[in-house]
């Protein structure tokens, strides 16, 4: 850790807490920002950094074994079964996509409401997103019975003749998730260009120019690239911020668009965005807590950044909240007896232990960040978002597994039970996830250097009145 | 299109001897049965002979491996992914019948179990049997066929079979094995066969019994000795009880109107169930001639299930209560001869009224006493059916074709001269007696003390282990014979195939003894109709006939109406039965019958029409009866009965007897193949000879604090108060039945107006009336066979993965101890808006132009989406990869017009869309457009003996799937979500008495 | 044979002045080299206003048009099919596709749009190749003028006296 | 001093237009493939056991198509005729050709000449020959023209877009019954007019619900 940054955590200390807290701590000039924000990438690879990146590439090894063992014997590897035909496999993607939400929502929507806090965590909730989203984009694949024919769900010219049902949400998903992921890839992507330059230009060895001179392609700050750059970055953000809420609306519509009892609800796809938001701000505080600490980026990451993202917590906890009284109610108010006992075999059937759990972690838990000291407080931040992602899961759980094992005809109810293969899949994934960010964090910037500098120069302009084309590209 | 059927497999259905093939004999086979010709004429044989035709493999593997055609076309036909070419193996000499490749062709023969037939059409394509049918014109199967008779297929195909003969240890070819047992027979010739036995099954084979009768000519002092374990001696003893002579006793139903049945489950077990269930179920509609079944038992049979009322009881206390209703007979209803019979009985509520009912009808009324029952029940039966004037009009009598009925008395006789050592030589034709004998006969040491035991085995078993010479026996659908219906009607068995491994028959076992059996079994049966029916040379033309229609005319045995000896059975039945203290046993027959299904793995999996427990047998008792004994289900227990003990888990079954453990025979085999060793446990190992069904004095002692995993493919048994399977009291639909239907048919308010199907020729549709179901599961099996459905074991069952198509929900209403049940039988209802289809992301299930909706299994990439969105649940998933690992044998089964799914696959019923294909082109080729009503119709139809599934076109209105949908009880299923299902529902009708109801 | 000149400059006030001068002096060939965008530069370099927004526009409408017809198309006209009793075509149902096409590729046609005004990839630049530069994506501003060499000299002068340090002069080799 | 050179952007853009390029042409290429003969396996020589030649056999002898193939009219197969069928006449002619000593041999041993499957659908395709020949569509819609073949090949496709196009507007490919047999039929007169009347006469109308081809 270099010494100023050791100097910015002092200024942390001092900080008086009724003095609102800043965003960007002292007033570190560009070169000194360049500094602290590449040196994780500079720096020699750490200990526990190896220790972590081994522990993430075991699960990996592990989850790629269980998909293995799975295209090898069949679906049947897993504990699905009729009624239950849709099981964990369906509850990863749900939970990973939603996951997947907090990035681009972070960097798009906030970009557009100019939120200066938002500046120093996108990068780092973007890359969530990526990562996330690539964990969810197995599950389409992996579930299906014959994973060799997924090229079916494409509307590509076959012999066959045959085309898809567009009629399905099923499709809706594929064309929702993989825009999804194009579009955030290269939305990060765009993003990242002037850092990848600043690397470029700021590293020592010639390999690694020559890697992040490719990556660049030749960035150089010129202002006839920043003229075209600026607008496009701001229509990326522009079009992300409606593709986001559109793709869990439409997984929400794998669901509602059916007409089990417990999916056929109206209800569903603000809820899910709601609860996507709500997981995806939980697994950004997972992530960014211990990171920050790590690589002492307190000074830009500040309390500010947390406590905002308490509050968004909270927020969409509450909105999470509304989403499950208004089921309830719905069910109880259609007077429709099936929707009824959906409901009620939900908090006294087989699964009502995971159902309380969700409603512990998601509606209950949030609560405490009404108090101000526990938004300040790292460790309760901590330890709340990783209970609401465990609570998201539930939730899905619920959803999905609760819905189906007793439906329409008793004769066919059923209980579903988890096999080795479905935990490996669950925990696989999570190392995977956490393989890809810990190369990030080694090899890219997870602090955006060069929006960190611009939003140091407006803080310096703040007095005089942002210039017309700057308020653009913000 | 299996490439078997192009390999010619002779289908010696009608050529005789003039038109087989001259280089073939009699039985066309003969030629090549010795292994030294074969080693010569092996090229010969294997042209020829399916024998051969069972190892071809690329007939086998084509068929079963969807995967590597389905990637073919994925990738569009890479050439590297095209299957390989194919060779096309065509006829020699196209056989001189019509005979067309890849066309079925039904052949009329006939099944024989216990001695009793039921008359069948096999269906062969290209010479290969691929399903089972009843035969309409047979008066005991009416068309219908049994969830055994349908299993009986499977069997054929079993790689277990036996194949060839071993006599000492030595493998014998068909010629010698011939020529020694002349030899073994002229060793018994000196002493006139004293030291001969044969031990043999019930049978009511006319040229069987011929056999029998020569043989004993040629060996006096030789003895038959036959033996069931399912026995009805207490059946015959009751009727030499009641008429001094022993009578088959043959039910009518179609005139009663009041039926009384005690401990009877006549509607799925007995020689007659498939005729008497469909005379049943003609009956149970609402309106004047709707009958009423009352039935005292102990455990929930199906007929207790059908029941309007049922009296729970001991098996011990039905003679009791047959007593009471006698007293009330004769007291209240002035029957006087009965008087004597009640003795001091004193009638209970329960029994005045039945007497009464009884009464009020005599001549439509009919009492109809269990074979587990002792002779005294038997006896009153015929006592009350003689003085209710029903004898003659709902029950007569004929001759049995034995005197003394097959069982452990006969049994008894050979085990005293087996123990005397006075036996040189024992031929065992019954099945697996070492298995089935009563526990206090240890025939497995009995037979160490016989030098030769022959036993014509088809697998190798418990007795196979013990015999000195084991015969492989052909299947019956490879062997010709002849066959007695319990009416008397005689069919000639005629085989669909030569036997798929070297084997012989029983009829040409028993030649052998008299030198005859190169005769071979076709020239045999022959030439004994030739002389029985004196034709002469009108004989081949009638031969023919009784060939094609499946039944020998003129053979049903006349009805008589004896007079009853009432003193005798007054004498018999008079004294009060003693009490019965302490748990009972109570031995029953499920779907094993005696053991001898035990290895069918259809069977195995099927689930227990009541219990729905698959893969096991259980010690079944009431649930007061399990909380005094502190057991639960699946507890194991220990049973001992006169120092026998047994392990098994217990089942707390809804509506059986207090005091009472139902032990279902036929489970627990130990040298059966890997299916079936020690599936379920042996409850056979506690009876006696004496009281072979049932036995007080049972002890039961749970142990271990593991439970057994009884697995069942319904959990739960409530409908929790939703519309499912509705029923109604007569009297309440008489009122406002149709009424409350109001909400569950006729048109819903929908955003899309319906397709139109005006146009169409065809408009697929199905009835199924719950009125008339049984539950007996027979269709199950019909649609497991007809559409290659795969059996995916306990396992996978426990995991609820299991495949039929089609499964009878069973649900449970009123108190536990006592439940009214309905049985619904539910495939896919082919919604016109269907669910499962528009959530297909590939369009792998849509819709057909005749309103079917289609799984198209090729196109299924298995996202499983369509299950969750089915309301009905109907749809299957292959899981895993369950047709794999089949022996070539086994495939042959396999019916060609039905593609096998591969693992990822979805799938689920068609309406037997094969079949309706067949049919539309047929007659679109012959120009014509209309298919008559009747003649397509789906397995689960065509198989239900009760006739509650009606299939049709639903654009004629004449249809009876039609009227069926008219109907003022059609109703549909989850009627509230929109899904117009194709097929609609009856509700079900009981007939409670109101002086019991009230 | 075009040179270009580069000059480091402190502060952007300095540099937008100095680019106004040498505009005035008739060098239009003018370049900005900055960690993050400058204010007024823009002006100062005399550019036009991106034409970003109509590629995207663009995209959008292709996208949107396309993925509507193209499931009209399949489902309604190429194999027409009874799915479920639903219509043929079923504009609500054609919804989210058609929105996440238009999506896609307006996003598409928006980044490889920027890279083509950008002349992306271009990992090389004569630019690169002056002494310093590297500083130009990490803290300091730099001014660019493209012309030939004959004029090199006297826009060094002239940048020195705008206040340019690390004037330096590098030949444009396009090879 | 940059780590590039000018030739870098050369190579730069030539490597990222080629990856582009290969990712689309091999896709581009598989679809293609799968159109092709060489796909579809048409125009594929096949040895078989006998040296058949169906030229000979049609034009000749003028021999039927039926007379061999005698189930076509009235079951799924055309029928591979029997041995017996071809010793029919080569018990009297060309008895003694060398050429037609696996012919004699399977009709004297009773073992069935091997012959090679040329038309080859998948297990889950039932085809039926005798609703198609019924409704007027002939032999050589789909075989071709067999009196010019030595040895038959496959001259359509055989993919399912393929059938498609029949089963959705039959009319282009019906014939008089009479004419089903018939090797280079051409319509006399409108032949619209004639795919049109001759739906109505046969009652055909276009058939495209799986089940028709998948059970």
């Amino acid at each position: 850790m270099s010494v100023d940054t050791k100097r910015h955590a002092a200024v942390v200390n001092r900080v008086d807490p009724l003095e609102p807290v800043p965003v960007l701590v002292g007033r570190p000039d560009d070169r000194e920002l360049n500094q602290t924000l590449f040196a994780p990438v500079w720096a020699k690879t750490r200990k526990g950094w190896l220790v972590l990146f081994a522990l993430a590439l075991a699960l990996t090894g592990l989850l790629f074994t269980a998909i293995g063992y799975t295209f090898a014997v069949g679906i049947g590897a897993w504990g699905n079964n009729i009624p239950v035909a849709w099981a964990y496999g369906i509850v990863n993607f749900v939970w990973w996509i939603g996951i997947g939400h907090a990035g681009t929502l972070i960097s798009a929507i906030l970009l557009l409401f100019q939120q200066k806090w938002r500046t120093s965590i996108n990068r780092f909730a973007e890359a969530m997103t990526l990562f996330a989203v690539i964990q969810a984009l197995l599950f389409p694949l992996i579930h299906l019975g014959r994973p060799w024919f997924a090229f079916w769900l494409f509307p590509y010219p076959s012999t066959l003749g045959v085309w898809p049902n567009f009629k399905s949400p099923l499709l809706w998903d594929v064309f929702a998730v993989s825009t999804y992921f194009t579009a955030s890839l290269l939305f990060w992507y765009v993003g990242l260009l002037p850092d990848l330059a600043a690397l470029r230009d700021s590293s020592k060895s010639h390999a690694k120019r020559v890697v992040y001179g490719i990556f660049s392609l030749g960035w150089r700050g010129s202002a006839r690239h920043w003229r075209h750059y600026r607008i496009a970055y701001l229509l990326l953000a522009g079009l992300c911020t409606p593709l986001v809420l559109s793709v869990h609306t439409i997984v929400s519509f794998d669901f509602a668009v059916s007409q089990l009892p417990g999916w056929h609800t109206t209800i569903f796809p603000p809820y899910f965005v709601a609860g996507a938001i709500f997981s995806g701000f939980a697994m950004v505080l997972t992530l960014i807590i211990p990171a920050r600490k790590a690589f002492g980026f307190e000074h830009v990451i500040t309390e500010k950044h947390l406590e905002n993202m308490a509050k968004v917590l909270l927020a969409t906890g509450l909105m999470v909240a509304y989403g499950y009284l208004s089921e309830h109610f719905i069910a109880w108010y259609s007077g429709n007896k099936y929707e009824q006992f959906v409901f009620w075999n939900r908090a006294n059937g087989p699964y009502a232990p995971v159902y309380l759990l969700m409603l512990f972690c998601n509606v209950l838990v949030p609560q405490i960040f009404w108090s101000g000291r526990a938004r300040r407080s790292i460790w309760v931040l901590w330890i709340a978002s990783i209970l609401v992602n465990v609570g998201m899961w539930c939730e899905r759980f619920v959803i999905i597994v609760t819905s189906l094992h007793r439906d329409f005809l008793p004769s066919s109810w059923a209980i579903f039970k988890p096999t080795v293969v479905d935990w490996s899949i669950l925990i696989g994934t999570i190392g995977f996830f956490g393989l890809l960010f810990l190369l990030f964090l080694r090899f890219v910037p997870s602090v955006s250097a060069s929006e960190v500098k611009e939003l140091r120069r407006e803080l310096e302009h703040e007095a005089a009145p942002p210039h017309p084309v700057e308020r653009a590209a913000r | 299109m299996s490439s078997v059927k192009r390999i010619g497999l002779p289908v010696v259905g009608q050529d005789g001897p003039d038109d087989a093939p001259d280089c073939r004999g009699a039985d066309g086979r003969r030629h090549w049965r010795s292994l030294e010709e074969w080693s010569e004429g092996a090229a010969a044989a294997k042209a020829e002979f399916p024998r051969g035709a069972a190892f071809l493999p690329e007939a086998l593997t084509r068929r079963g491996f969807l995967q590597m055609l389905g990637a073919s076309a994925a990738l569009a036909g890479v050439a590297a992914c095209r299957p390989p070419r194919q060779e096309i193996h065509a006829y020699v000499r196209h056989p001189e019948q019509a005979l067309f490749p890849g066309n079925p062709v039904p052949y009329a023969t006939a099944l024989a179990r216990h001695g009793h037939a039921v008359g069948l059409l096999v269906t062969t394509v290209d010479g290969r049997p691929i399903k089972v049918e009843g035969n309409p014109d047979h008066p005991e199967s009416l068309g219908a066929s049994g969830r055994l008779e349908q299993a009986t297929i499977l069997d054929l195909y079993d790689p277990r079979r036996i194949e060839g003969f071993t006599a000492r240890k030595q493998p014998k070819a068909y010629r010698t094995l011939l020529r020694e047992l002349a030899t073994v027979a002229a060793t018994h010739e000196k002493d006139g066969g004293a030291r001969l036995r044969f031990l043999t099954g019930a049978t009511g084979s006319p040229l069987l019994l011929d056999l029998r009768r020569r043989i004993s000519e040629r060996f006096p002092r030789a003895r038959f000795h036959a033996y069931e374990s399912l026995t009805e001696e207490a059946t015959a003893d009751g009727a030499r009880l009641a008429f001094g002579r022993a009578l088959d006793t043959r039910l009518h139903l179609d005139g009663a109107r009041i039926v009384l049945a005690l401990d009877a489950d006549f509607l799925s077990d007995g020689p007659s169930a498939l005729r008497l269930a469909r005379e049943f179920a003609a009956h149970r509609t609402p309106g004047p001639d709707m009958s009423r079944l009352y039935v005292a038992e102990a455990h929930l049979s199906t007929t207790g299930a059908a029941a309007d009322h049922r009296f729970r009881m001991k098996p011990s206390e039905v003679l009791g209560f047959a007593r009471q209703v006698a007293a009330a007979l004769a007291s209240s209803q002035g029957l006087g001869d009965l008087a004597r019979i009640a003795g001091d009985a004193k009638p209970t509520r329960e029994a005045s009224a039945v007497a009464e009912d009884l009464a009020r009808h005599r001549g439509a009324s009919l009492v109809i006493a269990g074979p587990r029952q002792p002779a005294a029940v038997h006896a009153i039966a015929h006592a009350m059916n003689a003085a209710l004037g029903n004898a003659g009009k709902t029950v007569d009598y004929a001759a049995p074709p034995t005197e003394e009925p097959a069982g452990p008395r006969q049994l008894a006789a050979l085990a005293k001269d087996l123990a005397a050592g006075a036996v040189e030589t024992l031929v065992i034709t019954a099945w697996n007696p070492v298995y089935t004998a009563p526990a206090d006969v240890d025939l497995e040491a009995l037979l160490t003390k016989v030098p030769d035991v022959l036993y014509l085995a088809y697998r190798p078993d418990e007795t196979s282990a013990r015999a000195t010479w084991v015969i492989g026996e052909s299947h019956p659908f490879e062997t010709w014979g002849d066959a007695r219906a319990h009416d008397g009607t005689v069919s000639i068995v005629q085989p669909l195939v030569q036997p798929l491994l070297e084997s012989i028959s029983e009829v040409e076992l028993l030649a052998a003894f008299l030198g005859e059996a190169e005769k071979g079994a076709y020239q045999l049966v022959q030439d004994f109709w030739r002389a029985r029916s004196g034709a002469g040379a009108a004989f081949a033309a009638r031969w023919g006939t009784w060939l094609a229609k499946g039944v020998v005319e003129g053979t049903a045995a006349k009805g008589e109406a004896p007079t009853v000896r009432f003193a005798d059975v007054a004498g018999a039945a008079g004294q009060p039965p003693p009490k019965a203290e302490g748990l009972e046993a109570s031995f029953v027959v499920d779907k094993l019958d005696d053991g001898r299904f035990a290895e069918n793995a259809w069977l195995l999996e099927l689930p227990d029409p009541i219990t729905t427990i698959s893969w096991d047998n259980a010690a079944m008792v009431s649930p007061r009866t399990a909380q005094e004994l502190g057991v639960e289900t699946g507890t194991r227990v220990e049973l001992r009965l006169r120092g026998r003990k047994v392990d098994a888990p217990v089942f707390v079954a809804p509506g059986h007897a207090d005091g009472v453990v139902t032990l279902p025979l036929g489970w627990g085999r130990e040298a059966a193949g890997p299916t079936a060793t020690n599936v379920g446990f042996d409850a056979g190992a506690l009876r006696g000879s004496q009281a072979a069904w049932i036995e007080p004095g049972l002890a039961l002692a749970p142990f271990g604090k593991r439970k057994h995993k009884l697995v069942q493919t319904q959990e739960h048994f409530s409908m929790e108060g939703r519309d499912l399977a509705l029923s109604f009291d007569a009297r309440a639909w008489e009122e406002e039945g149709p009424k409350r239907l109001e909400h569950l048919r006729g048109a819903v308010n929908a955003m899309y107006s319906p397709f139109g199907y005006d146009k169409q020729a065809f408009k697929w549709g199905m009835g199924i009336d719950l009125a008339k179901c049984t539950g007996c599961n027979g269709c199950v099996v019909a649609c497991q066979a007809e559409n290659n459905i795969a059996v995916v074991g306990k396992a996978q069952v426990a995991r609820s993965r299991e495949m039929h198509w089609l499964r009878v929900d069973r649900y449970f209403s009123g108190p536990p101890e006592n439940p009214e049940v309905v049985s619904q039988p539910l495939m896919c209802v082919h919604c016109e808006a269907a669910p499962c289809e528009y959530v297909c992301p590939v369009n792998a299930t849509v819709h057909s132009d005749e309103g079917l909706n289609e799984m198209v299994y090729n196109r299924c990439v298995g996202t499983r989406y369509c299950s969750n969105n089915c309301p009905y649940k109907v749809r299957r998933f292959n899981f895993l990869e369950y047709q794999k690992g089949k022996a070539p044998l086994e495939k042959l089964r396999m019916n060609p017009d039905v593609t096998v799914r591969y693992r990822g696959v979805m799938e689920k019923c068609t309406y037997c869309v094969q079949r309706i294909e067949r049919a539309r082109i047929a007659v679109r080729a012959s120009g014509q457009n209309k298919i008559p009503d009747g003649e397509l119709q789906t397995a689960c139809q065509q198989a239900c003996p009760s006739q509650a599934i009606v299939f049709g076109n639903l654009a004629d209105p004449e249809s009876r799937v039609s009227k069926m949908h008219q109907d003022e009880r059609r109703y549909d299923l989850l009627h509230f979500l929109g899904t117009r299902p194709r097929t609609a529902y009856l509700v079900r009708i009981r007939n409670p008495n109101p002086a019991l109801s009230a | 044979m075009a040179t270009y000149v580069l000059a480091q400059f402190q502060d952007e006030h300095a540099l937008c002045e100095a680019a106004r001068r040498l505009r005035e002096l008739g060098h239009t060939d003018l370049d900005a080299h900055s960690p993050v965008p400058l204010h007024g530069i823009d002006e100062a370099l005399g550019l036009r206003k991106s034409a970003v927004p109509l590629i995207a526009l663009v995209g959008g409408v292709l996208g949107a048009s396309g993925g509507y017809l193209m499931q009209f198309w399949m489902n309604a006209l190429d194999y027409p099919i009874n799915v479920a009793n639903r219509p043929l075509h079923g504009p609500p149902s054609n919804i989210p596709i058609t929105f996440e096409s238009g999506v896609l590729i307006s996003v598409l046609f928006i980044v490889f749009g920027l890279f083509a005004l950008c002349g992306f990839p271009r990992p090389y630049h004569p630019a690169f190749d002056a002494p310093g530069f590297e500083s130009a994506t990490v803290d300091a501003l730099w001014l660019s003028v493209r012309t030939d060499r004959t004029r090199a000299e006297g826009i060094t002068h002239e940048l020195e006296r705008l206040g340019g340090t690390k004037v330096s002069t590098v030949p444009e080799d396009e090879r | 001093m940059s780590v590039f050179r000018p030739r870098s952007n050369t190579i730069f853009r030539v490597v990222l237009v080629l990856l582009a390029g290969g990712a689309a042409a091999t896709l581009g290429g598989l679809m293609g493939y799968a159109r092709v003969p060489a796909g579809t396996g048409q125009q594929e020589e096949i040895q078989q056991p006998v040296l058949f030649d169906h030229r000979h056999h049609i034009l000749d002898d003028g021999i039927d198509c039926r007379y061999c193939h005698q189930t076509v009219e009235r079951t799924a197969t055309a029928g591979i005729p029997s041995t017996a069928v071809c010793m029919n006449c080569h018990s009297q002619v060309w008895n003694r050709s060398p050429r037609l000593e696996p012919v004699r041999e399977s009709y004297f041993t009773g073992q069935p000449i091997p012959w090679v499957r040329v038309h080859q659908l998948p297990d889950f395709v039932y085809f039926n020959h005798s609703i198609h020949v019924n409704k007027g569509v002939g032999c050589e819609t789909c075989h071709g023209r067999v009196d010019q073949m030595p040895a038959i090949v496959q001259v359509q496709p055989l993919t399912m877009s393929w059938c498609l196009e029949c089963h959705r507007n039959p009319a282009p490919n019906l014939r008089p019954r009479e004419d089903i047999t018939v090797m280079g039929w051409q319509p006399e007169g409108d032949p619209v007019a004639l795919g049109n009347e001759l739906m109505k006469r046969y009652d055909v109308h276009a058939r495209t619900s799986c089940t028709t081809c998948h059970r």
